[in-house]
């Protein structure tokens, strides 16, 4: 029994630790052992996934599209260029995510969305290499497996894309000790040049969120706008 | 109902009948003591304020974010019936006596043992209560680009401030006898559907501040917030606040989870993300006035509004009715409190002329919170998380309030 | 449904079946946001958390009282749906457009200018957010002889604390030319049936301290607390802070109002009254345990209670499980505030023997909580209000703790 | 208007101020003018009060009883000789009450409960005047009279019970300015004598306010106590 505390808490069993240790981390810590082909996750998409995330998880119909948008020379640079590319609509999941780990972790305790943890272990290794085989990470007879899952992180095509050189992580192990990218001084008179509105809601979307009239409180300094009606 | 009309004139028949005749309820008998089934409810005609998700945000209701009516909300504590809300897989009601919290190492070193404890025994250990604000990183995450959305409460509103009450985490880390040499990052995981996942460094757990949490004003967390048992990281953004929470893991690596390696990181120009971002820099937002009011005469208003840091205590809040051309100071509500929302106000006498509103808070480390312009000119435009840019309303001639950014 | 049995055994194959076999949230998608009409409700396991009557203790519901469930609270905010009740007519949902507050004088020369105000009006003027209590004068008034009532709601849950939103009183007799050197008491007046009535010393709003409140706990009032308006007078018990707000009357002479001349007087030995006794005295009451609990094992638990006082800040609480002869000083949560609830806490290891249990609370002022010996030495046992003796809970050898006085 | 708050609040109408300033002091300021008979006063009690005071204002059914408890002596000392007798059941309101202005103020805002301000100025002049008259301050063909109460103020039986000696009072203009009348001392160790139970709940009370059980949360570091069994 620990010190201080008698009688409160007790020691976790292996088997209860085992039941609920499911994170697999970016070296590949916690990954169980298994395999899958893209051909079976193919199978499981299809059956499990598509439904929401369109047979090529390009829909965008209950989430942000999985696919699209990283290219051969992402693979081999491991940035993926479209995401300097302000035009391109929507940002993928593979467009952003640098870890494989993160794929076969999620997938593992969360998808299928409505029956989370209800795949087997094999399922979710097919599933996350068909993902894979989709984005053009890995071949069409790619066998994925915690053996050959070192393989795939090797061409994520956005590995390279991550920093963790900021001052936002409160921390020591990572980041920059906590130092703000921002300066801003706090100038009291007479500071910036004449004010000029750059950016405000067109008219035709006053009404988008629903009539502020009715999201204000009845009493008080002021009243919601009606904005079933024009301004003014 | 819309908006009635502000007015108390001097009356015709030489009285208000509001006054003159008295009202039903000046001339009867009221209703009686635990009438409402012993749990109390708001005012009727509050019915206006509500937690509202905005239309279109998000493509389902369980993966998705109801706001919290800033600009109706008083002092600093936020209802727990109006505290925001974000779920990435649906909120459940879950029974207590069956909830278990373990922790755990990454490897068999990391804890001398592993534990398990059921609420009761979490609930029995020394506890702390302390006021302390969330905010979602992606709280004004709409706005970055330009403006997109109406009012304080969508701009503003994942974010909520209450007193919470809880173990701090030391407490159970120390009796499962954590390795605080090599375990410098643990990893929180909730027991609903996502079970979400979140790396926490553990300096803040060292320093006292995190808590495994069952309390919230009071009264136990709300179901939306995680009941029975959440952390509360003060300073982090509300992702790492684990609802639900079943498991902490000490390891000696970040874990790249879902919410940390594909969302929750910042996009800058030049195409890298920043990962594991966490800290909820300095900020402030007037609630009073602010978008989608009307003001419906010239002269004195106060305005009001909340500032935060995720370091520390807000030290000063300025705020501009010009544009940010020129500032005054505005007085601060006690307490101030570290990583807890403060309440400022200044007196303000409206001309009825254009005015631009701001606020810009500063905290103890000396922090300024910037303009568009000066975060934009570090951080670009295409990010969705943590901004926290100095807010303009625009106060229009007819009263009426504009959310606008300016250039 | 009754208490469940607290275990965390050891399991028998291998695991407990609440972790090895996963529930169903954890394998499933959950509600949606903003569910519950955009205001949320509490956990349904948290049905037994209600604010209750006493029974006997009124002949009707509508002049009755409910009781804050003091012994499952946390820290210091009183969520407002459970926020103790005292009506004397029945409360009243009243329509915020139609309220007006008048201040006029007792003589036409106490006043410049009797003065109406509508809410929004008054909620345009400058505000305050303070954290306080409001005690009940009869609260803990069942124990003035002999032990009552078996539970800390029932014994101290006429208690309840807020962050409340108002402006100071003292700006709006300011506006209206208020004569403060003749005018030294002000009635205030309510909208309700029963129109209560209390005087109200000049020195408190003099102070800045007393409120024309529509905040509480960051909305408005809840119905039962008074919406739209409140007088919040800090240190004075709740019969005072007037509900429903609708005059304030400046005047050169205390009023004798029912609630002053025939209730809220304290009896003493001799059969004298003492009139307008207002202030709550310092007080504590531990919470956890508390009386109708019952401790399950022996072994480690947190003292935990609430501390308070009508003159000022708390400043230390000394907590004794003999029966007073020996004490401990227990730690105060902070932040400490004037008037306000202060949650402490103290470690205990109980070694499975009978117990009694009491807090003793000392104020700014060096003002000291009595036993219930001195308090009635002096007051006799026939008072009913203003009992502020410490409170003994005994932990009997089986776990259940009793309400108990000492000799 | 008012300085620093311009267009903020507006001076009330003499009507107005008529409408609301109804209280009346001890020394009668706010009594409108009027008056009323015991033999109408029994007409008004009978007919709006008694079904909830009882005939003769001694039922206890909804509230305490408003009469009983005094007499002829009272009347003569103005202090209420059975405020001492702890034998005697229950305090009536004119064992309390110092002042009739009390009495009339509040009948006159909050009686009968059901129907607050519903009787005219002359049936609470009556009224009172039942009251005075059952309780035997005034006899059976007093006038009750914005002239005459000054007469029955000095008739009544607890007029010199009340004290404002005290530290109660948070002003300077009553009491004794804040002084506590009790000074207990913050003694640490070996204090008291041996500490004796002198006073709990019987057993056969345990269950009075309901099953303890459940009015405690249903995990915790303690549960409620099933009064539903008996202890042990
Ligand atoms: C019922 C709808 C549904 C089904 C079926 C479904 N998903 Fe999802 N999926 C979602 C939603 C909604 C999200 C976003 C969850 C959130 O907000 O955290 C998501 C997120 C994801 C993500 C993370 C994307 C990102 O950028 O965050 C992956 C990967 C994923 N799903 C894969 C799968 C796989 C593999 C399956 C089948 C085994 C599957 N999904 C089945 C609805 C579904
Ligand atoms: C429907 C029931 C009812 C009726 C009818 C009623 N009363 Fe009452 N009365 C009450 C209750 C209940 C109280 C206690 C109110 C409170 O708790 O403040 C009360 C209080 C009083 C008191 C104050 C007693 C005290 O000690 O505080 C007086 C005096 C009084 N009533 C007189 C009258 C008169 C005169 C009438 C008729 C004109 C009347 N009542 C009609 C129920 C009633
Ligand atoms: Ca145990
Ligand atoms: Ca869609
Ligand atoms: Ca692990
Ligand atoms: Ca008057
Ligand atoms: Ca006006
Ligand atoms: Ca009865
Ligand atoms: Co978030
Ligand atoms: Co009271």
């Amino acid at each position: 029994q620990p010190a201080g505390y008698p009688g409160i808490g007790r020691e976790a069993t292996p088997k209860e630790v085992a039941a609920w240790n499911i994170d697999v981390r970016p070296d590949f810590l916690g990954l169980p052992k298994g395999s899958g082909t893209v051909s079976r996750g193919q199978d499981v998409w299809e059956s499990h996934c598509a439904a929401c995330h369109g047979v090529f998880g390009e829909s965008n119909e209950v989430f942000s599209p999985l696919i699209g948008g990283v290219t051969a020379e992402d693979v081999k640079t491991g940035h993926v260029a479209r995401l300097n590319d302000k035009g391109f609509p929507g940002r993928t999941t593979f467009m952003k995510v640098s870890t494989v780990s993160t794929i076969w972790d999620y997938v593992n305790r969360a998808m299928p969305w409505n029956a989370p943890k209800s795949l087997s272990t094999d399922e979710v290794y097919s599933v996350v290499d068909y993902l894979l085989n989709l984005s053009g990470i890995v071949p069409d007879d790619f066998v994925l497996s915690d053996a050959t899952m070192a393989q795939a992180q090797q061409r994520m095509p956005n590995r390279n894309g991550m920093t963790t050189d900021h001052g936002l992580w409160p921390g020591k192990g990572m980041g920059n000790g906590g130092k703000p990218d921002v300066k801003a001084v706090a100038c009291m008179k007479d500071c910036a040049g004449e004010p000029k509105v750059a950016s405000f809601l067109p008219d035709h979307a006053r009404n988008n969120n629903g009539n502020l009239a009715e999201q204000q409180r009845l009493v008080g300094p002021q009243y919601g706008v009606d904005t079933t009606q024009p301004p003014g | 109902p819309a908006a009635l009309a502000q007015a108390n004139p001097v009356p015709a028949e030489g009285g208000d009948p509001n006054i003159l005749n008295l009202p039903s309820y000046s001339k009867g008998l009221g209703q009686p003591v635990a009438s409402e089934g012993g749990y109390g409810k708001p005012s009727q005609y509050e019915a206006n304020v509500q937690r509202r998700p905005s239309p279109g945000l998000t493509q389902t209701t369980q993966a998705s974010v109801s706001f919290a009516p800033l600009q109706s909300l008083f002092g600093i504590v936020t209802p727990s019936g109006l505290h925001f809300e974000r779920h990435h897989q649906g909120w459940w009601d879950m029974d207590p006596a069956k909830h278990r919290l373990m922790l755990n190492g990454s490897d068999e070193k990391m804890l001398k043992r592993p534990m398990v404890f059921t609420m009761d025994e979490i609930m029995r250990l020394p506890s702390v209560s302390r006021f302390h604000f969330i905010e979602c990183g992606a709280n004004t995450g709409m706005e970055w680009g330009n403006v997109a959305v109406p009012t304080a409460q969508y701009t503003h509103g994942m974010l909520s401030c209450s007193e919470f009450t809880g173990v701090p985490l030391k407490i159970l880390l120390d009796m499962a006898g954590a390795d605080y040499k090599r375990g410098r990052y643990l990893l929180a995981e909730g027991a609903d559907g996502s079970s979400m996942t979140r790396t926490i460094p553990m300096e803040l757990v060292e320093s006292g501040e995190v808590l495994v949490a069952y309390g919230q004003n009071g009264e136990m967390l709300r179901p939306q917030q995680g009941y029975p048992l959440r952390l509360v990281v003060p300073g982090v953004q509300g992702v790492s606040w684990v609802k639900y929470l079943r498991r902490i893991e000490v390891g000696d690596q970040p874990y790249a989870t879902k919410d940390e390696a594909v969302h929750y990181i910042d996009l800058l120009p030049g195409g890298q993300h920043r990962q594991y971002s966490s800290t909820q820099e300095c900020k402030s937002v007037v609630t009073t006035p602010s978008g989608g009011q009307v003001l419906l005469d010239k002269g004195y208003y106060q305005i009001s509004g909340l500032a935060w840091s995720g370091r520390g205590k807000v030290k000063r809040v300025d705020v501009s009715v010009d544009g940010g051309r020129n500032w005054r100071t505005a007085r601060l509500q006690e307490p101030v409190m570290s990583k807890c929302l403060t309440r400022f106000t200044l007196d303000w006498a409206w001309d009825g002329k254009p005015a631009l509103v701001q606020s810009r808070a500063m905290d103890e480390t000396g922090y300024v919170q910037p303009s568009y312009g000066q975060l934009r000119a570090v951080r670009g435009t295409r990010s969705i998380y943590h901004n926290n840019a100095i807010q303009t309303w625009l106060v229009q001639e007819s009263g009426e309030v504009k959310n606008v950014q300016l250039s």
